[in-house]
């Protein structure tokens, strides 16, 4: 009547065990987001860490107890387990899956809170370098207020030093990610969001987006180079010297809705982005008042111009 | 007219719906709709199909249909779910261009959720409910048909799209403004919303109806704690959809107008807020996970309780945790958008009542376990799947509480960590309780028993397969694969992964071959269930006999217990004990009606219409519905009487009568 | 069903019910020989739909806290409707629609007040 | 038939639309519906609550809106929802006639709201206003026409039931019918007053 295999339910663990295997013996640093090289990737890591190791006892008391049961219990012929069709309560136990989970759950709350409220800005006293994305149907564009600058597709940044990225669209919304470095968010169009990021390891990482847009979505790849301060200033010296400035012509060919390599621009026109400085009036239809200070930026609704 | 021809060819097939599978399917369809009505018009099935099914008012036949509709909708969000496998097998394949990967992605994502998943759920309320409650039908019977007609037009309208017009491709999350016209010219969307908007008219129709029922049809002493937990399930999904589908049907209004009519609500240009939709999305789409979980922890709790002999461990608290789960998932559905930049105080709020909801899902998985404990666990394929869901939704719960892990989650949303939480919890959660209560359900549904030994094989073939399928997700995830990508470049180490992935797939694929061989073989030469309770059950549905008969009671239950039947069992006492002659009465019943159906059509012509923005044929199914309205609003016959002599004969014949 | 359309007192609707763990939805009627109750309500809610007109027209308050006196005035309003129109306690049985309507009345002010706090974020509300 | 209101035993009989069983089921359904309802109502207040602001090139609340017709489009629906309320009464006490007539008056009082409405929507046309112009006026316009459907739909639901009392009487079907009419068409009155508060009032706060 039973098929053989079924004699045997611990057949469950193979693929878990499989997988742990391969955990172990993988691919090293192909695992992006177990080896981040900034401080906001190390700080998303730990709470990671930290929840997983919650969970791992969760699962392990859960499964001892659930395979304990079926082992145990199961209607078999000579089956000795005590055998109680109207055990339907216990006060005591019921109490403990209260209270047990709550407990656990406050172990990682409390580093969560804290944690959220940490990266939402740059650490107090560092001077950071703002970078303005705005994401295009299927390619991204980053502008360099402070130095000038402007690039498709590729992104320099110093390394230990706080980059505070201004994101918006202008297309269907994506979301902002270089893995190595830290977490993601939203590129959306009437909206300027901040993120701050820091790469302590000079290297080029991968950046993509998370937030599906199109077809040419998949094509959303970017490099991320990081380089010392001293390299990073001689990039953006040599990029105003030896590339062409992007005029409105340009971006307006940007706006096609197509996928494009990499591209550098000595220059760019003031209103692509609602640059800091300004204020923001992307397409038209303002939303925001910028305003930035030091570490931070303020948004003022602005009503109707 | 040539050019419009021409138009109407470019309209409604336009290149993206001219590869050649979807012709080769094409041509499937309408081999196979020929044959299908060559079939009914030679044995005159016509009439018959019209009078028993199209027009039926009966909760157990609506029962059927919509378990029939959720398993070819499984079939086909399960033939998409192997398309994108084979697609992500190699790196930078082209199997399928992206515009096609795209359409797939969403078909699945939807049809998986509202046309698979709640039909399913929806099947095993209608089959049992009145049932176990002690009620001839559900509250509003016509409007029961109502429900499920609208349903089935919408899942019409949504499943033609891919061979006429072409299909949606913005995921079934349909986030602004990527569906708007600047960026998604053809007629996708508007079936997206459309079918969504009319099935959703629908699932808002079963809330209200199994919410009254549950609470205004109940057998004479069922009192609120006396109700299996099924029934507790029932209620409390109903009170989940009634106040969860508005705000979608709100969004998704908004979407259409914005397409078909100009409004500016969610455009890139004059204000539009796109974020607003993602609010209003969220505010439905985190209930509706919840939707589609609690009934199915009604299932397993009747599941487990019987088939480990033994009472539900908890009751009291297994209530009180489903009622909670129902509260808290009201404020819970900003974790969805954490990376949308709402502020640390949001989003650390939202994640600590994320957390939260964990507790009382663990106190059910605790209460689930001990109801095992003490007792003697048959291994029927019903319990097999109870007994895989635990550890499967156990691991996805947890995956769940670190995407509620705010930080973490900034590096997790929309990475295929997340798709692995996803289906883990859904499959575990959803699939294998719908399967779950289908095999435990089926002899009472149909009168006979599905085969175990082949339920066996694709239970084992479906739980391996699943394991296999998304366990390399996880690490997908942890590699930095987003989700959605139609492909990806080699070097970045997601290959590996994404073969055994798809391996997985193809087992589960194979499960479902089985099941389906499982099913038909079952019908044709399955065991006949003639006892009525053939799993030795506890609650009041297996005090009839199967398959049911078309009043349900001879005569209404009054209820003295927690498990009623058990109770009546351990007792001594059977149905044919308590029934007299002189106890049955004329019953009265539901009338058929073709308004139900008639309804469905109705809007499916005005989504149709809307769709392609052919405003006549648009306003030709507004009449329709109109004119449908106005027939039940004057139709004050909608009932007829069964003699009390046939029922006497049915029930003696069933040998239920006593004398 | 014939026995249940033969006429019943509340009272014994009630009774057949019979679950005790909900007496709160105990329903309650009133009835009068003259629309006394209607007539009350229909000059409250004029009283209180001017109230608030001439409140905002003459700006007595600063704007946050003359929103949220209006704002009160709506709900009073609501409650009235509720009362004295809706017979909202009114039931054959138990009067089931309050427990919907309670849940409704925080999960719609919750949906309001939680979508301006995370959408409107970090701007100064103006 | 009508079921007698009370007794003089002290012992209430309960109304005629909770008479029967199953009619009075319908009611409780009814009461879900408007829940589901006061739902939709809530997401659209919430989209206007949070798309106030975003006028782009159009006009604002403050400079659109004029309290005029709005009040008397308040007092139509305020009196509406008093004379149906009247109407329910007679209904209770078996009086078709006086049933009729305050339903006939409830009717006209709603097309006088309607039409004043659609003459305001006009007007707003004639500026330049409307839903194009702004993510704000969208908000606004689904709103306040989504509430005006909702009266126009119960005029017309109105008139049907004014046929089927003329034929049936008062019984507890068409009691029932009135009822949940009367429910729904109070609740309209209640969405109007926070949409008379917190969209027109407010506007003029500033
Ligand atoms: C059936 C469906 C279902 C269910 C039940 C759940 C349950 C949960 N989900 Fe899931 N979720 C989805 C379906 C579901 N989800 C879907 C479809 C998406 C993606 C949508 C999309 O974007 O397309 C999603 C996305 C999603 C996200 C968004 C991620 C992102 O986009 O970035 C988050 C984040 O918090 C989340 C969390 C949770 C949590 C905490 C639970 C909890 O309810 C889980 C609770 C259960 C347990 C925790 C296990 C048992 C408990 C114990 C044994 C007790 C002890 C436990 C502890 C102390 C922790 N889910
Ligand atoms: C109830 C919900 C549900 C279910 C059951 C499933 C089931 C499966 N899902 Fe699905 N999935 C979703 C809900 C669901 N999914 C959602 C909501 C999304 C998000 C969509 C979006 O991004 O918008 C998603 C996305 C999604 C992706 C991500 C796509 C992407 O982002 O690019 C993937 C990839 O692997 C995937 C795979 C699978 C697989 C392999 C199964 C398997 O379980 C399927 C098993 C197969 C079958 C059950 C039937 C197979 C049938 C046959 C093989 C026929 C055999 C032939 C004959 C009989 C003739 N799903
Ligand atoms: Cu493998 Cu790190
Ligand atoms: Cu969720």
């Amino acid at each position: 009547m039973r098929p053989a295999f079924f004699k045997r339910p611990y057949r469950k663990l193979v693929p878990l065990a499989l997988a742990a295997g391969l955990l172990s013996t993988g691919c090293g640093q192909q695992y992006v987001l177990l080896h981040p090289v900034g401080p906001v990737g190390q700080q998303e890591l730990h709470l990671m860490e930290l929840a997983a190791i919650a969970m791992g006892i969760v699962i392990l008391v859960v499964f001892t107890l659930y395979f304990y049961a079926i082992i145990r219990f199961r209607d078999k012929p000579g089956n000795t387990a005590p055998y109680r069709p109207d055990w339907h309560g216990s006060k005591w136990l019921e109490i403990l899956w209260w209270v047990l989970p709550a407990v656990l759950l406050t172990v990682i709350a409390i580093p969560t809170v804290k944690t959220t409220y940490a990266l939402d800005h740059v650490p107090k006293g560092k001077d950071p370098i703002v970078i303005d994305v705005t994401s295009l149907t299927w390619k991204w564009l980053f502008e360099y207020p402070g130095q000038h600058v402007a690039a498709v597709n590729q992104l320099v940044i110093p390394t230990g030093k706080p980059v505070l990225f201004e994101l918006t669209a202008d297309s269907p919304m994506n979301t902002f990610w270089i893995p190595a470095l830290g977490g993601m968010e939203y590129t959306m169009p009437n909206r300027v969001l901040p993120l701050w990021l820091q790469a302590n390891k000079p290297g080029t990482y991968i950046g993509l987006s998370g937030q599906y847009s199109g077809t040419g979505f998949a094509k959303m790849f970017f490099h991320v180079k990081a380089v010392s301060p001293a390299a990073f200033n001689a990039w953006v010296a040599k990029t105003r010297k030896t590339a062409s400035p992007m005029t409105m012509a340009v971006y307006d060919q940007l706006l096609k809705h197509n996928t494009t390599g990499q591209a550098l621009y000595s220059s760019y026109p003031k209103d692509t982005f609602p640059t800091v400085a300004n204020g923001f009036t992307l397409t038209g239809s303002g939303m925001y008042m910028v305003m930035r200070d030091k570490n931070d930026i303020t948004y003022m609704p602005m009503q109707n111009p | 007219m040539p050019s419009f021809v021409t138009y109407l060819i470019h309209t409604l097939f336009p290149p993206t719906v001219r590869y050649p599978d979807i012709l080769l399917i094409d041509a499937g369809l309408i081999v196979g709709a020929i044959g299908l009505v060559g079939f009914l018009t030679k044995t005159h099935r016509w009439g018959w199909l019209w009078r028993e099914w199209l027009t039926t008012v009966d909760h157990k036949k609506i029962a059927v249909m919509y378990l029939i509709s959720a398993i070819v909708m499984l079939f086909r969000g399960g033939i998409d779910a192997e398309m994108l496998r084979a697609q992500l097998a190699m790196p930078s394949v082209h199997f399928m261009p992206a515009i096609q990967y795209d359409e797939v992605f969403t078909t699945h994502g939807t049809i998986m959720i509202f046309f698979m998943a709640m039909p399913f759920i929806f099947a095993l309320f209608n089959a049992v409910i009145p049932l176990m409650i002690g009620a001839r039908d559900v509250a509003f019977p016509r409007v029961n048909a109502m429900s499920f007609w609208l349903f089935a037009f919408g899942a019409i309208l949504f499943n033609i799209s891919f061979i006429i017009g072409g299909s949606p491709d913005a995921g079934w999350t349909a986030y602004p403004p990527y569906t708007g016209l600047a960026f998604n010219p053809g007629p996708g969307e508007n079936y997206y919303f459309l079918a969504l908007i009319i099935a959703g008219m629908g699932t808002t129709m079963t809330g209200i109806n199994f919410l009254v029922t549950t609470i205004r049809m109940r057998a004479p002493g069922m009192t609120l704690m006396k109700m299996p937990m099924f029934v507790w399930a029932t209620m409390v999904t109903s009170a989940l959809i009634l106040f969860a589908f508005p705000p979608l049907t709100v969004a998704l209004a908004m979407s259409l107008f914005d397409r078909l009519f100009g409004s500016s609500f969610f455009t890139l240009t004059r204000g539009g807020m796109p974020m607003m939709y993602v609010n209003l999305f969220w505010l439905f789409g985190h209930p509706e996970v919840y939707i589609l979980v609690i009934p199915l922890f009604g299932v397993f709790s009747e599941v487990v309780a019987t088939f480990s002999r033994k009472a539900l461990f908890g009751y009291p608290l297994m209530v009180v945790s489903i009622l909670a789960i129902m509260f808290l998932s009201y404020g819970t559905w900003v974790h969805h958008f954490f990376t949308m930049g709402a502020g640390p105080g949001v989003n650390a709020f939202f994640g600590l009542s994320t957390m939260l909801i964990a507790i009382p899902t663990g106190v059910k998985i605790f209460n689930w376990i001990f109801t095992m404990w003490g007792g003697r666990i048959k291994m029927t394929v019903a319990m097999l799947y109870q007994m895989a869901f635990i550890p499967t939704f156990v691991i996805g719960g947890a995956s769940g509480v670190m995407l509620a892990v705010v930080p973490a989650d900034y590096q997790l949303h929309n990475t295929y960590f997340l798709i692995a939480h996803f289906h883990n919890v859904i499959i575990g959660g959803t699939l294998f309780g719908l399967l779950s209560g289908m095999y435990y359900w089926w002899p009472k549904m149909f009168g006979m028993k599905l085969n175990e030994r082949q339920g066996k094989v694709a239970f084992w073939l479906f739980f391996i397969g699943f394991w296999i399928t998304f366990t390399p997700q996880y690490l997908l995830g942890l590699k930095g694969m987003t989700r959605r990508l139609y492909t990806y470049p080699a070097g970045l180490g997601w290959h590996e992964l994404n073969v055994i992935s798809t391996v997985g797939a193809w087992i589960m694929g194979a499960g479902f071959v089985v099941l389906v061989y499982n099913v038909v073989w079952s019908l044709l030469y399955g065991e006949r269930d003639v006892t009525g309770d053939p799993w030795d059950g506890r609650t009041l549905e297996w005090s009839l006999p199967s398959p049911v008969p078309e009043y349900n009671f001879a005569r209404i239950p009054v209820v003295h217990e927690r498990d009623e039947w058990w109770a009546m069992k351990q007792k001594g006492q059977t149905m044919a004990h308590a029934l007299r002659p002189e106890d049955v009465h004329d019953i009265e019943l539901p009338k058929n009606t073709p308004v139900p159906f008639l309804l469905g059509a109705s809007f499916f012509v005005v989504g149709f219409g809307m769709t392609f923005k052919w405003w006549p044929i648009a306003i030709v199914g507004m009449l329709g519905v109109i004119a449908c309205l106005l027939y039940s609003g004057f139709d004050y016959d909608d009932h007829h009487h069964l003699e009390a002599d046939v029922v006497r004969q049915t029930e003696a014949s069933l040998g239920r009568l006593q004398g | 069903m014939s026995e249940a359309t033969k006429p019943i007192t509340a009272e014994e609707a009630y009774n057949n019910e019979n679950d005790k763990v909900l007496r709160f939805l105990k329903p309650r009627f009133h009835e009068e020989a003259f629309p006394t109750i209607q007539i009350l309500g229909y000059i409250g809610s004029l009283i209180l739909t001017f109230g608030a007109y001439f409140l905002v027209m003459n700006h007595v308050l600063p704007p946050v806290a003359l929103l949220s006196v209006i704002l009160v005035l709506a709900v009073f309003q609501a409650a009235l409707q509720l009362g004295v129109f809706m017979h909202i306690r009114e039931g054959r049985g138990l009067a089931w629609q309050l427990i919907p309507l309670y849940f409704v009345f925080f999960v719609a002010l919750g949906m309001v007040g939680m979508s301006i706090w995370i959408m409107l974020f970090k701007s100064g509300v103006s | 038939m009508s079921v007698p209101l009370a007794e003089k035993t002290g012992q209430h009989q309960l109304p005629i639309e909770f008479a029967d069983e199953k009619e009075s089921i319908k009611i409780t359904g009814f009461w879900m519906f408007l829940v589901t309802d006061v739902l939709i109502f809530a997401s659209l207040f919430s989209t206007y609550a949070v798309m106030r602001t975003s006028v782009a090139m159009g006009p604002t609340p403050d400079q659109l809106f004029h309290m005029g017709p709005v009040m008397l489009e308040t007092i139509l629906l305020l009196t509406s929802s008093f004379t149906i309320g009247l109407g329910v009464y007679f209904m209770r006490k078996g009086q078709v006639r006086a049933l009729m007539g305050w339903m006939i008056v409830t009717i006209l009082l709603g097309a006088g709201f309607v039409g004043t409405e659609i003459h305001d929507f006009v007007t707003f046309a004639q500026q330049g206003a409307t839903w194009h112009t702004s993510a704000f006026l969208s908000a606004f316009d689904i709103l306040v026409g989504t509430h005006g459907a909702h009266v126009t739909f119960g005029i017309f639901w109105a008139i049907t039931l004014l046929f089927q009392l003329r034929k049936r009487g008062i019984t507890p079907q068409t009691a029932r019918k009135v009822y949940t009419y009367s429910l729904y068409w109070h609740f309209l009155d209640i969405v109007w007053i926070f949409i008379y508060t917190f969209v027109y009032l407010n506007g003029k706060i500033v």
